[in-house]
């Protein structure tokens, strides 16, 4: 005898299409909020021109390899904009829009990829995570700290994101069964840009949606179009809502398409066709957003030739802050390896400040 | 004052921080009403509640990133893993994160964890249950490691290892965790987390040695007293940051070591202490320095547990080869 | 704009109640089969009677700490008897009831629970896994047994179970990812007998079922009684079908309960009430398949008799078996580390053979 | 006869295993159409078909616990870890099952796989992409541990841990992945997996390294040669087991030891060595051991990194104290 005991759903959400129309009904507040659309917007553009700028940094060998954000700037800036400043996010490692609205400066995100620590110790906020390059470990992270404000309890949440590619790792089906476990106050999203470097989304798993990973958990899950701002916006707001106010986490599934290389070290013509991605940029997050709001009068040419000016002088002084920052000092190899440093390193650090050059030879 | 095996001095220690601070908690897989499955966190959760003394589901994974995520959040977890053989599902964390977050953020975060687990052979367990492995945190920069071998030790080194505010492996050798009792006063002191102890003095050759091994490190140099030599205890006990001074010390005046592990040869941190012998300890040296191990072969099913670990007899063995050099 | 992109569904399935009555309509074959049934509740006595007397050699120092799989009876001798020889079986430690159908034998069992590396190398199918202690890992090396058939083009499926605490773990989560992206010929069975040593499942997560794992890859994934030996059986021969034709893996949640101390080693008492075991009891699967066969005249207690002597018989040879096993000598420690014993290791062979004792102290 | 990087020759050892073993599969991430991030499978998927060479789902668990299981079941995969940064999730496995395979079953089951890695820093990469932790993996009983150090080594040894019954971990030093070419003749020569090589004759000094520390170790030599000092060097290549034979018999003849490693210092394959010294070849040292090595700090993001890194100057300091005593 058979009887159901369990049934689930996954929905797809949107409300801004790719041409800028508002479809559908019941459409979220901030679909008309539009001082919130176009500093949002004004957002998403700063973020654009600045990973623009780092990309040629690198090229010009003023940056180490650097991770795009290309496409992902809806998404980004919707999870930056709903988040509290007391709430907690766990980044991985290209989330700049979030975190440049939490206030981590742009000199800080060059910092990081030029190689110095120092870009981890962020004007965002202070009890942020640092960028994390073992995939999906920052899961666990944030879900750790929703694990400490619950115990504290504090109305916070907890936010990380994670990929398509990281979506496959254990840390993160272990966060949704902790998240389960505990209704923890977290928000894991699935940033789906369809690509794991050169491993498309097809290959991770055969499933409809990466969404229906959070019913192993029994975690309420959908999927948004991650390159609509207002649907990233509603999910977030939703999903956080729920976290503050005890009832647990949730699991969003952001679709979006990562429209650079996956790293400046990578070349991404080796494994993808220029087909797949020329069509991506019709679905492009900015051009909607803009035509959304210049069809509602919120926008037009005058204010975008002001902004792109405005972003690249912002930019351009990021860099120059940057480029200023020098060289670390070789005791940073060891000041901050413990509070107090133990005898054993005391002994390394005296002698590899003897015996170092000052500077590593060519350090510009 | 009470008189304590060294997994109640252990229990003793994790109850005066749970009730000292607010911000510790202990946590892992049935530490709740079971109280561990050697009951080092005995009536905890009784005395302190379910938000204090945490069950954790089945996700060793999930303990060690957890733990780090609360750590940088201003708590204090003392995270349990039940056995040293179930522990390197957490070593990615460990190594990624724990052991870097200060560093890797200038000190913006920090992580003020400990990592429980006993360790070692010798209790007729299941495959798994009787690792050593304790290199392979002690390889790892960023890491304290912490072995006690006392009650005493185990109230105090506890202590200071929660309080430490970065990341502890604190290993419980689980063979002698009831061997003996002894008076733990509940004081709340701490020890230092950097130095070795001398647990008996001698002239004609330093024994080093951690953990269980102690045991049989200890019987070795009674018997050796009754042949006439006169060995040199050390009790290692922060096995990272290495008290090599004291040993150095101990090694200059016998000129000769023998050292004890439990954990497979190669690659030990026996090799680290022969390593620093070789080098600063080098003109005290009247003969070679032997160590006496685990094999480089699997922890064996216990029919062979005890084969495999270091006996007084191996000990007495490379003593008298040691000795015999002039 | 929301739109169902998935929908999905757990059942749960049981044909034989607790009081031995067949319930619901289209009842499987075997149903009906007494000679098999009969075969099964044989091996489903003898699997019972041998872990009694483990655990009394385990009381009287004559084994170490032994698990039992008192209550788990139906659900093993099901895995066990739809599983062909060709098939790889990857189990954790309890899978006694599964392992003696395909061959294993009770002295191999109490050797390896006695300390003996010689209990692994058992007289089952040569390409079965040991058993495994580290809570989930077998479950990715069925999945690599998986793809080994698959690449080489083979009619044969890999098995593997998990506990409840075990469904927690990564290692189980990337097996169902894995069998998802490739589409592997592998049964996931979870056997939930509701403890993972003194955690409750209801602390392992939230979500209603533990089988919606399985959703996170699209799988299908049912929940059975799993005390029901006909549910059982059913369940896996369509699993395994459907593995071996090349249509992929499932997820089987085998709904259970651990009538024993987890292993000798614990005290249950510590931590679960007798009134819930108690009840379990009720729901035991011994008691239902006999009093199915009986109702249909296929049993009846002089068969009883018989059998439950035949198995202490058979039991206590293979105890015998057992006790003469003898030392298996220190070389053990060394010949089969390496296929060539490197020439650290032979130097430590040839101390160790020189300077310990042939035995341990106290061995019998 | 090809003329080709280190890497080049680890291609073709892949390519000629592939073409005459149907049991070998390579499989990791991005291993496929992008031939891998260093071009390390570069055109092997191409060539051989999907079934052969396997892009997986981003688990590193998964890989190494699948590739464990084909292993047991006849396959012999040759799994790749993208980074040394991102293979600690493996370690569980590693560690517990294709270590131990072979010794729990009594040869019923055993592991053939090669898990490669690149290791090491220098190249400017971004965090946790400059690791080297070989000692880990040393450490574990049952694996034996790899590391070539020229495009003939590379294409020798890599066909030796294909071919092998039992598993091997695989490192090769990204820093001199392109550093120089060599002719490599495709003839599937393998190499002995148990033997140290010496690259250099010498009678003043043994300096003892591996991977792409052997370039600085090299430099170092030539630069002691100028001032009249005559340096061996060896190139220890298996790290486990390790060939003490040959590196004992070097110090034989020079007295003097300086061992040069990237890794971090504490419990470092350094350590492991240099105890060796301080046993068997005790009467043969002349001055104290030195270890020029990484620091015991995390490695730092590439501002730092070849401040952190053995440079020729520091392994000529220590080369320097060693030899002014005598
Ligand atoms: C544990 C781990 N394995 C491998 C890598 C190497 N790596 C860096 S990014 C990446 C792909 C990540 O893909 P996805 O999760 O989809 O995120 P995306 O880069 O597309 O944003 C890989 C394999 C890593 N950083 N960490
Ligand atoms: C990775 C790992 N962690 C912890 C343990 C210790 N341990 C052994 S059995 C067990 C509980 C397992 O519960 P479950 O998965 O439900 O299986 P059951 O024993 O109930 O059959 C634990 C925690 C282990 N063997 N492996
Ligand atoms: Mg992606
Ligand atoms: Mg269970």
């Amino acid at each position: 005898m058979s009887s159901n005991v369990a049934a689930f759903n996954i929905n797809h959400y949107q409300f801004l299409d790719p041409s800028g129309q508002l479809i559908g009904a019941n459409h979220p507040a901030i679909a008309r909020d539009f001082d919130r659309l176009t500093e949002f917007y004004e957002l998403m553009t700063l973020t654009r021109t600045f990973d623009k700028k780092a990309i040629a940094l690198q090229r010009t060998g003023k940056l180490g390899t650097y991770a795009s954000c290309l496409g992902h700037e809806a998404a980004q800036v919707a999870i930056g904009a709903t988040m509290r400043e007391e709430d907690c996010f766990a980044p991985m490692y290209r989330e700049y829009g979030a975190q440049l609205y939490r206030g981590v400066k742009m000199s800080e995100i060059l910092a990081y990829w030029g190689g110095d620590e120092r870009g981890n110790d962020f004007s965002g906020p202070k009890h942020d995570f640092a960028w994390c390059v073992p995939i999906a470990t920052q899961c666990l992270h944030a879900a750790g700290a929703a694990m400490a404000f619950k115990l504290r309890n504090e109305q916070r949440a907890a936010v990380s994101v994670v990929g398509d590619g990281g979506s496959s790792k254990g840390d993160f089906l272990e966060a949704i069964n902790a998240a389960s476990a505990w209704k923890l106050p977290l928000v894991l999203i699935i940033m789906n840009n369809q690509w794991a470097i050169s491993v498309p989304r097809s290959k991770q798993n055969s499933a409809q949606t990466l969404a229906q990973k959070g019913i192993a958990g029994g975690l309420p899950s959908i999927q948004v179009d991650g390159n609509d701002l207002i649907a990233c916006h509603w999910a977030m707001e939703k999903a956080l809502e729920r976290a503050r106010s005890g009832q647990g986490a949730s699991v969003i599934e952001m679709v979006t398409y990562r429209l650079s290389d996956h790293t400046t070290a990578d070349d991404a013509r080796r494994y993808r066709d220029n087909e797949e991605v020329d069509k991506a940029w019709e679905r492009e997050p900015l051009k909607r957003l803009r035509a959304w709001l210049e069809a509602s009068d919120a926008w037009n040419e005058d204010k975008q030739q002001a902004l792109e000016a405005d972003c690249v002088n912002r930019v351009n002084e990021a860099v120059e802050e940057y480029l200023a920052l020098g060289y670390p000092g070789n005791e940073g190899m060891f000041d901050y390896m413990f509070a107090q440093l133990p005898h054993d390193l005391q002994a390394q650090r005296e002698q590899a400040l003897r015996e170092l050059p000052a500077q590593p030879e060519g350090h510009h | 004052m009470a008189n304590l095996t060294l997994v109640e001095a252990v229990t003793q220690a994790l109850a005066w921080e749970l009730e000292h601070d607010d911000s510790v908690v202990v946590l892992g897989e049935d530490v709740g009403i079971n109280g561990g499955v050697f009951r080092a966190t005995n009536g905890l959760q009784q005395r302190f509640g379910d938000q204090r003394v945490i069950d954790t589901p089945l996700a060793e994974v999930m303990i060690a990133g957890m733990s780090i995520g609360m750590a940088a959040q201003g708590m204090k977890p003392v995270a349990e893993a039940q056995f040293m053989g179930f522990i390197y599902p957490m070593l990615d964390h460990m190594i990624c994160h724990a052991a870097r977050m200060r560093h890797r953020t200038r000190g913006r975060l920090h992580c003020p964890m400990v990592l429980r687990a006993p360790f070692g052979g010798g209790i007729h367990a299941p495959e798994h249950h009787s690792e050593s492995t304790e290199a392979l945190f002690a390889h790892i920069p960023g890491l304290r490691v912490v072995i006690p071998s006392s009650p005493l030790r185990a109230y105090g080194l506890l202590l200071a290892a929660i309080r430490d505010p970065d990341p502890v492996v604190f290993l419980e050798p689980k063979r002698i965790y009831r061997q003996y009792k002894e008076e733990v006063p509940d004081d709340g002191e701490e020890l230092p987390l950097d130095v070795c102890y001398v647990l008996r003095d001698g002239t004609d050759i330093t024994l080093v040695t951690w953990g269980a091994m102690v045991k049989e490190t200890l019987q070795a140099a009674e018997q050796l007293a009754a042949q006439g030599v006169s060995a040199e205890v050390i009790d290692v006990a922060t096995i990272k940051p290495l008290d090599t001074e004291t040993i150095i010390e101990s090694v200059a005046k016998t000129g000769r070591c023998v050292i004890v592990h439990e954990a497979a040869r190669t690659g030990g941190m026996g090799a680290e202490i022969a390593a620093q012998l070789a080098d600063a300890g080098l003109w005290h040296l009247h003969a070679p320095v032997k160590r006496v191990t685990g094999y480089d072969s699997v922890m064996p099913l216990y029919k062979m547990e005890m084969q495999y670990m270091p006996s007084v007899q191996r000990i007495l063995n490379a003593v008298s080869e040691v000795l015999e050099v002039s």
